[in-house]
């Protein structure tokens, strides 16, 4: 067939080592302080994003109002004022150009920048793991096939289909959607290898041999046997699928087909901001840095869970850290 | 106003013979056949290699925008109420390779030009030329175009259709470069173009993308006037973004230190850096072309068969967010006329919609409220999604933005680059506002005015750029009218006061008119960049 | 030469941090010593601290998070305080370790020789790259590997699993080292090769005076090949002195018990009921066939075997390695498609049925797994693995199906409360009873059991013997049971199959198959069973 | 083996033609007339007409596509105006935009996309490996922590960033380099590197974090293995531990990995080459998209599926090579 060949996960072991319960996973998640810290920033952006209305009341400013009087026509558009125009009224200075508030638009923007992260995201775990369990659970033939589609896909030179999708595609249609499939399904084919090759592996183990003998469909197997070990390597692969594709998006706008203006994303602000390296420095560095702290809160909450639902991971906490955590343990009298 | 335009002048010191010149490009060349390259396109680096019978005047500002003879001995004879135009050449012309240029030559490039294998290029052969319409090139009919008659080797003659006082402007365009029937080999031309300029190309890798020219032996200069080719050489990078462009000929080292850039403009921001930088701002030319970028309406359509309200849009356009968001005053110019507000062109200054320099939204309300629309208004508004900072979002959004505090609902559709000029030049799928521009294929009123404005050119199932569906028999008979006329100057007059008149229709909303500041090496001498085009002549750049 | 011990341990203690509270503490002061070119066995049930115990002596607890105390101290080093650079001066020459698993004990990416050579070239820094090769070649000869200047030059992958052992030891041979540490250097060997290389290992002691620290849970293994034995129970040492007196004369209760749940394979089975010789034929194949692969790289597993297995007995399948037992038992319950013969399931051929016509009668024929780790899945609690079969039945509620699993685990020996534990909260032979729990709660008919007993202690193995004999008597099961242990099957079986290459080479009722072998092979397999009692031959 | 690769191979060939089949329909279906493109920006019907025959676009769309296959396996002749033009098979027709032929196109662009793929891969094995080792070898160290933040902001920083940052800071400001301007290797070697090198590190950048994550379980996953255990018990030292035995087996799929994601950049590394002016088969994709020259987007598209593929079945015959427990099959 075709390659099972993958990005593996991290600490991928032979045979899923032994894990446990749902509650035993969250007190082991909860152990770690970096995950917590991750969650604690997603979270944060999560409201910041949800919260942009109340904030830009806060401020009193509009994502879209104009402000001609803050910038410097002649010389470009560039903010008047040090620091991109930082002011009381405007807490994280203005746009080039228009002089539109950065601090609204970068709220705003996390909207669509998540929504498009996370959608995308979860299309393609959803496509991937379908594609990947179907080819590796199926006959030869769907193998075969599913397989061959999978190449396909990842033969793709995505940002042209991409921009041809969105070409084709009717202009009313709605742009964060379109972006969420576009990305989604186009770029779904590692996802699908990766679980293939899991599957493969997972599948020789006598489990699921167990789970054959009790007459139960392959859809019941798939679901109680397959899908929780397949967890921690398809949460690690999500977790750098997700800055790939904010920064597809970003590309995305770079071409011209990103969210449809006026609506800000940090992707399609980075694109404009691309010349302004030495202008107004800020500019660029806003974007780029909601996008860093977003890509690094992912990586490690990824890390976090996927720690947490390996339970070998629990002999490798230190002492003296887990006894901070032996009051929530409650499940279980594991030796 | 005034301008006074092109006055940069790069290093001191009398320019020299001799070295490299470097030019740094965004798009390559990927035409080089003097066929299928558009006017306005093909007078920077082809200029080098194909002289034609007239060419413009190599000087800084608004004397640029005038028209001079090239391998003819004047701009042409008219006769017959400009419908028919006699060239004769000048003595000593040579290719390349050392044989003479003859008015076969020419005749023979101007009828290759025709032929489908060399698709591109303007329209006007076509429209002018008797016979130009069903004419299909030399290949399919060897006989070729009995309108342009050689009578001698030095003697050439056009037959026009109907009187056109700007041939000589449009004998600038490469359709008009001498083409060796010998030397010929159809589509595969460009790959060995036979040169009569004064540089001929030696390398031409990665579809335009590299060129390598040197000195033509056989140009003399003597015979050329307004070409000086002070380099031995000149090497052609592009493919380049603009942003390395601008940040390349900033910073100047090695070979970029003698370089220019023939398509790229300061953007906004790379302007806030170099004005802050006097060392930079020394080396920035400006240029002008004729061009005006506007809102177009479908007046045909609801609800802008009303006049009001074309007329309520114009009063609420705010001029200086919208010029902010072309790159600021710098890099635009408000515009109240369609015109372009330069001499040639007839400009007459008129503003029938006063909306001062951030609109006047009352006076809008108060208009909408006349038509119907007090409730207020929902419309759409097309524009493409490439950054170019003329038909961008970012302009569509300073107009939506205005037109928001006059209680104007803007939507947006931006459409893709192929996408938006394939529908806004469709008479069928035209959207029924959209952001446009026009630029003047020469500087001059009839192909700025024309192509928008008169009834005739409304075309059905090809590129249409009368979007306003205009035919009003008296505009069309002064367009006639003033294309016998040629004196310039008499003509300049007359379309400025018919653009006046037609402006009171508010069949488009002018926005701005861009300007080009043009960066360039340091070791770079004797920068010219006229009006015509506004681009850097290279043909004047020396390097020593 | 000093009088000094070659090995003294005292109070060595090894606890192991653990995620909730506190620490497992695999090895609780224990305390041993050994003179120069004796020979200790360790031995004790599974999870007794047996590995840990032999690791320590090695210092390889360092830095691992395992807290040690108490001391160790080989040929006078003191292994617990020694620095890295000490403890691998240590390593090697002084002490060598040979670990349990063959397979991949060794790198796979290197010539076996190159790998001999660079430990050698490690510690005997003078010595030349040719000569440190031409050393590798002479150990790996003296292991018996043949034509030894050639195989040198073999990665591990193209050694047998004998030959892979052999190669472990003569790496350590190879430096000569004054104690050879074995940490069950043959569980993952056949019978005769596990004779073979216990052979060697006292043919090198004899040659080299070597001492010889031999961790096994087999005691048969250990009575043959040391002069002391130490018994280990929770890390603790129950029993220690001459081999002999251990074992003829046990003073401890636990190592009484550890003797005599040691299966004989000079025993006679206990006749569990009237032998019933014509119970009515359950499944039958014949000249069934299994190939792996296609074309140039076909394997034939299993070929022509004809076996008949009727309600209510059970069938032994013995055989080496790679005989393909595991290939005939998956095929006997359907896991695997036969290529070849016919397979008959109460008359019915179900050889080449598709995955949805099997869905009826899968729950009839069910199997316990060799492998007690892979075969629960880690991720759910083991009661909701025995439910499922209940469930895909259909039959019963919830209520039912809990009350179901919580009477099986009883049956099977296991607390009715462990229904929402998970696997690795098991030992391994509270594993193999969860498995076959699994295989019991749909109420089967056939229940083809591998290798159930040889991952776990002797103890465990004949608890889960006694088992399923019980079961089979209460339930009237038929069994399948494949083993390679001979004894073991000799325990349960009614009748006898002898695999070899993928054949049956003899067949026969079990008694007379052991006490009159016909075969050569079979004789062999006898002959090379490790015995506790020397003086009596198998009669 | 032989079979292995007739299998892959035939396998390689289905995947390329559905896929330029989609792309064929993809852009046969999206706005724009590439007639009216070709023709120029004021062309009147009749010109459009001519040159929608001459591009022969009045065909079914499915007799183009064949017709468009059939040139890749015979070639084509075309008609010049003054002569005949040859295209030898493999011929992927003429450009609508400027009659180049394709082949030509690609053939000349690839040197300049290979030479960025490659160097690329350098340094994500060099950068994200290192990282990856270092994290596996040194947990928590600020080394390691600096350069694991390092990958991870190259992967979340768009190339048109990045790219525009690295030139801004080397070339402008410290002027430690020239402005990239792609010199063949074959012309001067050095100079290629020279200019190379900002290319390389933006893009190599983009996939370092993957590389070092991927390292660093590798690592951590071969350094349990039993047989490194082994030689930890004969007094091996840590460095030669990792450098002769943990290296090899943790590096097989990172290897593995890179050879396919060395296939993929052909096609998708445009962005760098569009910002740093290489005139490589990425940029050729974009400006042939814009134009919608069909002939060119499907070709590259062609040819940069099958660099995909190729290097997914160089990938597991890697990964079989280096890990002789796999096998292909
Ligand atoms: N790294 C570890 N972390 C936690 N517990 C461990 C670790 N290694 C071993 N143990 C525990 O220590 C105890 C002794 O293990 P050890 O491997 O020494 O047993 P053994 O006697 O060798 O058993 P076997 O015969 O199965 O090999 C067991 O309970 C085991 O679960
Ligand atoms: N899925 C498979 N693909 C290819 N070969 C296989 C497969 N399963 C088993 N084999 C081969 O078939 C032969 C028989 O294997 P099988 O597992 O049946 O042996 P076994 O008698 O159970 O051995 P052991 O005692 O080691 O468990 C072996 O050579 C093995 O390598
Ligand atoms: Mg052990
Ligand atoms: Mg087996």
């Amino acid at each position: 067939m075709t390659n099972t060949l993958t990005l593996p996960e991290p600490e991928a072991e032979a045979a899923p080592a032994p894990a446990s319960g749902a509650r035993q996973v969250r007190r082991r998640l909860l152990a770690r302080k970096s995950a917590l810290a991750a969650a604690a920033v997603l979270g944060l952006l999560v409201l910041l994003a949800l919260g942009a209305p109340l904030l830009a009341a806060l401020e009193g400013q509009d994502p879209n109002a104009y402000h001609d009087t803050l910038v410097d026509s002649a010389r470009g558009g560039v903010p008047f004022g040090g620091f991109g125009g930082i002011s009381a009224e405007h807490w994280l200075g203005v746009e080039p150009g228009t002089g539109r508030d950065l601090f609204v638009r970068l709220l705003y923007g996390a909207r669509i920048s998540l929504t498009v992260a996370l959608g995308a995201t979860l299309v393609q775990v959803v496509v991937g793991v379908a594609v990947g369990l179907g080819a590796a659970l199926g006959n030869r033939f769907t193998d075969s096939l599913l397989s061959h589609v999978t190449d396909v896909m990842v033969a793709m030179p995505l940002l042209v289909f991409a921009i041809a999708l969105v070409a084709v595609v009717p202009a009313d249609f709605p742009r964060p959607v379109l972006l969420v499939v576009a990305i989604g399904l186009l770029a779904w084919g590692g996802m699908a290898r990766l679980v293939r090759a899991q599957t493969l592996s997972l599948k020789k183990l006598d489990f699921v041999s167990a789970a054959r003998l009790t007459g139960g469909s392959s859809w019941r197997i798939a679901r109680r046997e397959l899908l929780p070990s397949l967890a921690a390597p398809v949460i690690t692969y999500a977790a750098i699928l997700l800055p790939t594709n904010i920064v597809l998006e970003a590309s995305m706008s770079f071409l011209g087909v990103g969210v449809k203006p006026p609506t800000p994303s940090w992707g399609q602000m980075l694109s404009t901001a691309t010349t302004w390296f030495r202008a107004d420095p800020l500019y660029v560095l806003l974007p780029a840095l909601m996008l860093f702290v977003t890509t690094l809160a992912f990586t490690v909450l990824g890390d976090g869970v996927r720690a947490a639902l390996d339970p070998r991971e629990a002999s490798r906490l230190r002492v003296g850290r887990s006894r901070r955590t032996s009051r929530t343990s409650g499940a279980g009298g594991a030796q | 106003g005034p301008k006074q335009g092109g006055d940069a002048q790069g290093g001191g010191g009398a320019p020299k013979k001799g070295g490299t010149l470097t030019v740094l490009n965004r798009a390559p060349q990927k035409q080089f056949d003097p066929a299928r390259l558009y006017t306005s396109g093909g007078g920077n680096i082809p200029s080098l290699v194909y002289r034609t019978l007239t060419t413009r005047h190599r000087a800084n500002g608004a004397e640029g925008t005038k028209v001079v003879p090239d391998l003819a001995t004047s701009t042409g004879t008219p006769s017959d109420d400009a419908k028919v135009w006699t060239y004769k050449l000048k003595d000593g012309l040579k290719y390349e390779d050392g044989s003479p240029i003859t008015a076969a030559d020419i005749k023979y490039g101007v009828e290759r030009s025709f032929a489908p294998e060399l698709s591109g290029g303007a329209p006007y052969l076509r429209d002018w030329l008797i016979g130009g319409d069903t004419y299909q090139g030399p290949y399919k009919e060897k006989k070729g175009l009995d309108s342009i008659e050689t009578p001698d080797a030095k003697t050439i003659v056009f037959h026009l259709k109907k009187s056109e006082g700007d041939f000589p402007y449009f004998a600038t365009s490469t359709q008009f470069a001498p083409v060796p029937k010998a030397k010929d080999t159809g589509a595969k031309y460009a790959e060995h173009p036979v040169s009569s300029g004064p540089y001929k190309l030696v390398k031409n890798t990665g579809d335009g993308e590299q060129m390598l020219l040197e000195r033509n032996p056989g140009w003399s200069e003597e015979t050329d006037k307004e070409r000086h080719a002070y380099p031995d050489r000149i090497e052609v990078k592009s493919g380049l973004s603009s942003a390395v462009i601008n940040q390349r000929l900033s910073t100047g080292s090695g070979a970029d230190a003698a370089a220019v850039t023939t398509d790229t403009n300061l953007g906004p921001a790379e302007l806030a850096q170099v004005t802050g930088d006097k060392k930079l701002a020394d080396r920035v030319g400006t240029g002008h072309f004729g061009q005006t970028d506007y809102l177009a309406f479908n007046p045909k359509a609801k609800p802008f068969d009303n006049p009001k309200v074309r007329e309520a849009i114009s009063y609420a356009v705010n001029r200086t967010s919208v010029v902010n968001a072309a790159g600021g005053s710098s890099l635009a110019e408000p515009a109240t006329t369609f015109l372009p507000d330069q001499k040639s062109f007839g400009f007459t200054p008129y503003d029938h919609f006063p909306a001062g320099a951030t609109g006047n939204p009352a006076k809008a309300k108060e208009l909408l409220k006349e038509a119907g629309y007090g409730d207020g208004l929902e419309i759409t508004l097309t524009h493409s999604t490439a950054q170019n900072f003329e038909t961008s979002p970012e302009v569509a959004t300073a107009v939506q933005a205005a037109l928001k505090e006059a209680g104007i609902k803007v939507k947006l559709e931006g459409l893709e680059d192929n996408d938006y000029d394939e529908k806004i030049h469709s008479v069928d799928k035209q959207p029924d506002l959209f952001l446009a521009h026009w630029g003047g294929d020469w500087p001059s009123g009839g192909p700025f005015l024309a192509p928008i404005f008169d009834g005739r050119q409304i075309v059905k199932d090809g590129a249409n750029f009368n979007t306003a569906r205009l035919d009003d028999p008296k505009v069309n008979d002064e367009i006639d009218a003033i294309n016998k006329i040629t004196d310039h100057d008499a003509a300049a007059a007359r379309w400025g006061a018919l653009d006046k008149s037609i402006g009171q229709q508010a069949l488009t909303v002018p926005l701005f008119h861009p300007v080009y500041k043009r960066l360039y090496g340091k070791d770079v001498k004797n920068v010219v960049i006229s009006n015509w085009t506004g681009v850097l002549d290279i043909s004047q750049v020396a390097v020593k | 030469m000093t009088s000094e011990p070659l090995v003294a341990v005292d109070g060595l203690t090894v606890a192991f941090p653990t995620a909730g509270d506190g620490a497992v503490r695999a090895v609780d002061g224990l305390s041993f010593a050994l003179a120069p070119g004796g020979a200790l066995g360790i031995v004790g049930e599974s999870g007794s601290g047996k590995s840990t115990a032999a690791f320590a002596l090695l210092g390889l607890h360092h830095g691992t998070g395992a807290r040690v105390t108490g001391s160790v101290r080989i040929a006078g080093h003191d292994v617990q305080a020694a620095e890295d650079a000490e403890l691998r001066r240590l390593r090697g020459p002084v002490a060598a370790m040979v670990f349990q698993d063959p397979l991949s004990s060794l790198d796979p990416y290197q010539a076996v020789g190159d790998q001999i050579a660079e430990v050698y070239r490690t510690h005997r820094r003078d010595a030349s790259r040719r000569a440190a090769r031409a050393r590798a070649v002479e150990v790996l000869d003296r292991v018996g590997i043949a034509d030894a200047a050639r195989r040198a030059r073999s990665r591990p992958h193209e050694f047998s699993g004998g030959m892979r052992q052999r190669a472990l030891i003569a790496m350590a041979l190879a430096l000569q080292p004054r104690l050879l540490v074995a940490d069950e250097p043959t569980t993952a060997l056949d019978v005769t090769v596990q004779a073979q290389i216990l052979g060697l290992l006292r043919e090198l002691r004899d040659e080299t005076g070597m001492g010889l620290i031999l961790v096994t849970h087999d005691l048969g293994v250990a009575a043959g090949s040391v002069d002391e034995l130490l018994v280990m129970k929770d890390g603790r040492a129950v029993e220690q002195g001459p081999v002999r007196t251990v074992l003829d004369a046990p003073r401890e209760q636990y190592t009484r018990e550890l003797l005599s749940a040691v299966p004989r394979v000079n025993v006679r089975r206990a006749p569990l009921r009237a032998p019933e010789a014509d119970g009515a034929v359950l499944l039958e194949s014949t000249g069934l066939r299994r190939e792996f692969g296609r074309g140039k790289h076909a394997l034939t597993a299993v070929d022509d075997v004809s076996l008949t297995v009727r309600a209510g007995e059970t069938v032994g399948v013995v055989g080496e390695s790679g005989s393909g037992k595991t290939t005939l038992g998956r095929m006997l319950v359907r896991l695997l498609e036969p290529t070849g013969g016919e397979l008959r399931y109460l008359g019915r051929d179900i050889g080449g049925l598709k995955e949805r016509e099997l869905r009826g009668f899968r729950s009839e024929l069910q199997m316990v797994f060799q492998d007690p780790v892979s075969s629960l899945n880690p991720r759910r609690s083991i009661g909701e693995s025995i439910a499922d079969p209940l469930r895909a039945l259909g039959k019963l509620n919830d209520n039912q199906i809990t009350s179901r699993v919580r009477e099986l685990l009883e049956r099977v020996g296991l607390d009715a409360g462990a229904y929402h534990r998970y696997p690795h909260e098991f030992s391994g032979g509270q594993r193999q009873r969860v498995g076959i729990a699994r295989a019991l709660a749909p109420e089967p008919k056939l229940i083809v059991c591998d290798e159930p007993v040889s991952a776990l202690d002797v103890t465990t193995q004949a608890q889960v013997v006694a088992l399923l004999g019980e079961l089979q008597r209460d339930l009237g099961l038929a069994l399948v049971f494949i083993a390679h242990d001979l004894a073991v099957v000799r325990q349960v079986s009614d009748r006898l199959v002898v695999m070899r290459g993928g054949r049956i080479v003899e067949e026969g009722p079990a008694d007379s198959v052991y006490e009159q072998p016909r075969h050569p092979y079979t004789q062999g397999l006898l002959a090379a069973v490790p015995l506790l009692e020397p003086a009596k031959a198998p009669a | 083996m032989t079979g292995y690769f007739l299998r892959r191979a035939l396998g390689a060939v289905v995947v390329v033609l559905v896929l330029s089949a989609v792309v064929y329909a993809t852009f046969y279906i999206a706005p724009g007339d590439p007639a009216r493109l070709a023709c120029g920006p004021r062309c009147n019907p009749e010109q459009i007409r001519q040159v929608r025959e001459q591009l022969q676009l009045n065909d079914p769309v499915y007799v183009q596509y064949w017709h468009f296959l059939q040139g890749i396996v015979a070639g084509h002749d075309y008609s010049t105006g003054t002569g005949v033009l040859h295209c030898d098979a493999p011929c992927f027709g003429l450009s609508y935009q400027n009659n180049q032929q394709v082949t030509d196109l690609i053939i000349q662009r690839l040197p300049a996309t290979a030479s960025l793929a490659t160097g690329a891969m350098a340094v994500w094995l060099l950068l994200g490996t290192g990282t990856g080792l270092l994290s596996a070898l040194r947990r928590g160290g600020a080394t390691e922590r600096v350069l694991t933040w390092l990958t991870l902001a190259g992967t979340a920083t768009p190339v048109f960033i990045s790219g525009l940052g690295l030139l801004m800071l080397f070339c402008a400001y410290l002027e430690w380099l020239p402005f990239p301007s792609y010199v063949p290797l074959t012309d001067d070697p050095e100079q290629w590197a020279w200019n190379m090198l900002l290319p390389w590190a933006a893009l190599g950048l983009l996939e370092s974090a993957k590389y070092a994550r991927l390292t660093r379980s590798s690592m951590l996953e071969t350094l349990a293995e039993d047989h490194i255990r082994t030689f930890r018990a004969y007094g091996i030292a840590e460095r030669s531990l990792i450098g002769r035995h943990a290296l090899r087996g943790a590096l097989a799929p990172v290897i593995a990995l890179s050879a396919a994601d060395f296939g993929s950049m052909f096609g998708n590394a445009m962005l760098t080459e569009m910002m740093f002016g290489l005139p490589g088969i990425g940029q050729l994709l974009v400006t042939s998209t814009q134009t919608i020259d069909l002939p060119v987007v499907v070709a590259v598209v062609m040819v940069t599926g099958t660099a995909v593929v190729i290097a997914n079945i160089a990938a597991d015959v890697l990964y079989a090579v280096a890990d002789r427990r796999v096998a292909l099959r």
